[in-house]
């Protein structure tokens, strides 16, 4: 029955079920996966045209029916028509017309490691419902007569809590601080001198091994006064998120 | 003799030894099944339970649904384990054995300390991503008096003053400590994942 | 010499078959009072309780800690009553037995959890197995842009980033959480079922 469904763009009687296909599917290999299914022979026997073809067609209704497909669909599609082209390039070899190239090696890999997973998401899915059925106790806090309801606490949820009160962000400038001025001033004096021998360094490069504490914080505020007075300039990169510290006074200057 | 003859007319009538022990055995089910029915019902709830609640929920009269607790009640008070099934004076409400009330506080409230409030975390989060800052600071993004939250982190380990800020009253400033970074299994505070990155995911405070 | 001698005979003398009855007798008593201790500690505790958790707060030793343990899920087993024990994400805790759910659910007005939809349950299956790794990670096997995929599973609280891996960009990598071991009725990452290999050449019609 899904066999027509897919295979089949003509059995137009069932509109409705075809949408409810495109949403059953989780992705372009899924529908991959049941295209071979469906032709019922051995994975390493169905060819790339046959295949091709097919998953054109169910793209191709999936428009007729103005059924909105995800872009990983069409990219799928011209996976399949390179591997097809690739499949059809006279290779020397003598060819027999009935001949018909099979999915290439990687695209078999690629299902067959994607099937595994599929079949252990339809495990997860029994363990969650069976899960689904068990209630445990909510003590509420005053059950322990303590302030109150505590968390387990991961890095990520402390970026989400911060992230939470940001909303109302009160931006505070971190330049009124006159944090051990000598410490600062020694981290300004540093920079300056890395800064003479290069024209840029990369940020984490500002602190020795082992920075204590002190010299954390002491190394931010000094670049966050370098910056201020325009001594240097703080870069990102785009790609690599690395900052970099570029010099930004002539090295004469300094010297005189 | 009249007696058995008057039980084989009965038994003719259809109802043989088996059906009855059957009928027998299909009460006892029922009743156990109602039993760990109440006793789920009793665990889940945080506050006691009456039995009217039984009676409406589980089409149970009320001498059964009473009978039905009762026995759930001996059944703890003799086992004398950690948990009995307490008769409040509006319901039922499993508690905890008394005689474990100091070990309990004890051990339950060292767990606690062990993890951090909500109130401890916002705290937290707002001096790692915007430290070195004053209290103030602290209490205007929250929108709360955080002082009792940089004590208790304070406590802990994970913040502390960090110098001071040239405003009036030269407050302290607070950052987090080395204790902290292990505590999040960084390495430095750079590794702190950057609020960009979880805006992609665009996560809702719920 | 002779006197002392003397005295341990009569030490040893004295130990009575009473006396040893007694010192059995607190033994038990001990194991008792402790299984008790724990049964109590598992129904305060929202979140499954870790052995640790035993060894540290009561002067215990782990095997000790386990076997109690063991004995309290044993005997919950066997009522097979309203709650049982469960080995749950690294530790243990009390859940109602499933057979009452829809009972309790439709009672107590509990509401049943969003099913996952297919797509999430494949990323969240590739994340368990193959964590920490990295979204294009996931991308890559499922053929398919898993983003809001990641989003929606982190919304549940079922993955979560857990690191960094060492590639352009120091992209984030993520793995699951101890909610997704509760939720999949997990004790441990190790307990997830076999991922097992798909025969090479050939599909089972399925």
């Amino acid at each position: 029955m899904t066999e027509n469904e897919i295979i089949n763009p003509e059995g137009s009687e069932k509109e409705n079920s075809y949408i409810v296909n495109i949403e059953k599917y989780s992705g372009p290999l899924d529908v991959l996966w049941e295209l071979i299914k469906k032709s019922k022979i051995d994975i390493t026997e169905i060819s790339i045209s046959q295949i091709t073809e097919q998953y054109i067609a169910f793209l191709k209704m999936m428009e007729d029916m103005d059924v909105k497909v995800a872009s990983d669909f069409i990219l799928m599609a011209s996976e399949l028509i390179y591997y097809k082209s690739r499949a059809l390039l006279p290779s020397g070899e003598v060819e027999d017309e009935y001949f018909t190239q099979p999915l290439p090696p990687e695209l078999i890999q690629k299902l067959l490691e994607y099937k595994k997973y599929q079949k252990m998401s339809d495990e997860f899915k029994e363990m969650y419902e069976l899960q689904n059925n068990v209630f445990i106790r909510n003590n509420v806090s005053e059950d322990l007569g303590e302030e109150e309801l505590y968390l387990e606490v991961s890095l990520y949820e402390l970026l989400k809590a911060f992230s939470n009160v940001l909303n109302a962000t009160v931006s505070v400038d971190s330049r009124e601080i006159v944090f051990d001025e000598i410490l600062v001033s020694d981290r300004i004096e540093f920079i300056t001198e890395l800064l003479k021998e290069n024209e840029a360094v990369i940020f984490i490069d500002i602190f020795s091994e082992k920075p204590t504490k002190a010299e954390i914080i002491a190394s931010f505020l000094a670049v966050l006064e370098m910056s201020k007075t325009g001594m240097i300039k703080v870069q990102q990169h785009r790609v690599f998120g690395d900052i970099r510290i570029l010099r930004n006074f002539s090295l004469e200057s300094i010297d005189g | 003799m009249g007696e058995s003859e008057n039980n084989s007319q009965i038994n003719s009538e259809e109802i043989s030894e088996n059906d009855v022990d059957e009928i027998v055995e299909d009460e006892i089910d029922r009743e156990h099944d109602l039993k760990s029915l109440f006793e789920a019902v009793f665990f889940l709830s945080n506050d006691p339970v009456p039995i009217s609640f039984f009676v409406k929920n589980f089409m149970i009269d009320p001498t059964q649904a009473k009978i039905i607790i009762d026995s759930l009640v001996d059944e703890y008070e003799e086992r004398d384990g950690g948990i009995r099934l307490a008769e409040l004076s509006n319901g039922y409400q499993f508690v905890t054995n008394a005689r474990f009330a100091e070990q309990l506080r004890h051990a339950l409230g060292l767990r606690r300390r062990e993890s951090l409030s909500k109130g401890m975390l916002e705290t937290l989060a707002i001096i790692a991503y915007k430290q070195p800052l004053v209290l103030a600071d602290v209490d205007e993004l929250r929108g709360a008096s955080s002082r009792m939250m940089v004590a208790n982190l304070m406590k802990r380990n994970l913040v502390k003053p960090v110098g001071r800020k040239d405003l009036p009253g030269r407050p302290l400033a607070y950052g987090t400590t080395d204790e902290f970074l292990r505590y999040f299994g960084l390495n430095k505070l750079s590794d702190l994942p950057k609020l960009s990155e979880i805006k992609e995911f665009s996560i809702e405070s719920d």
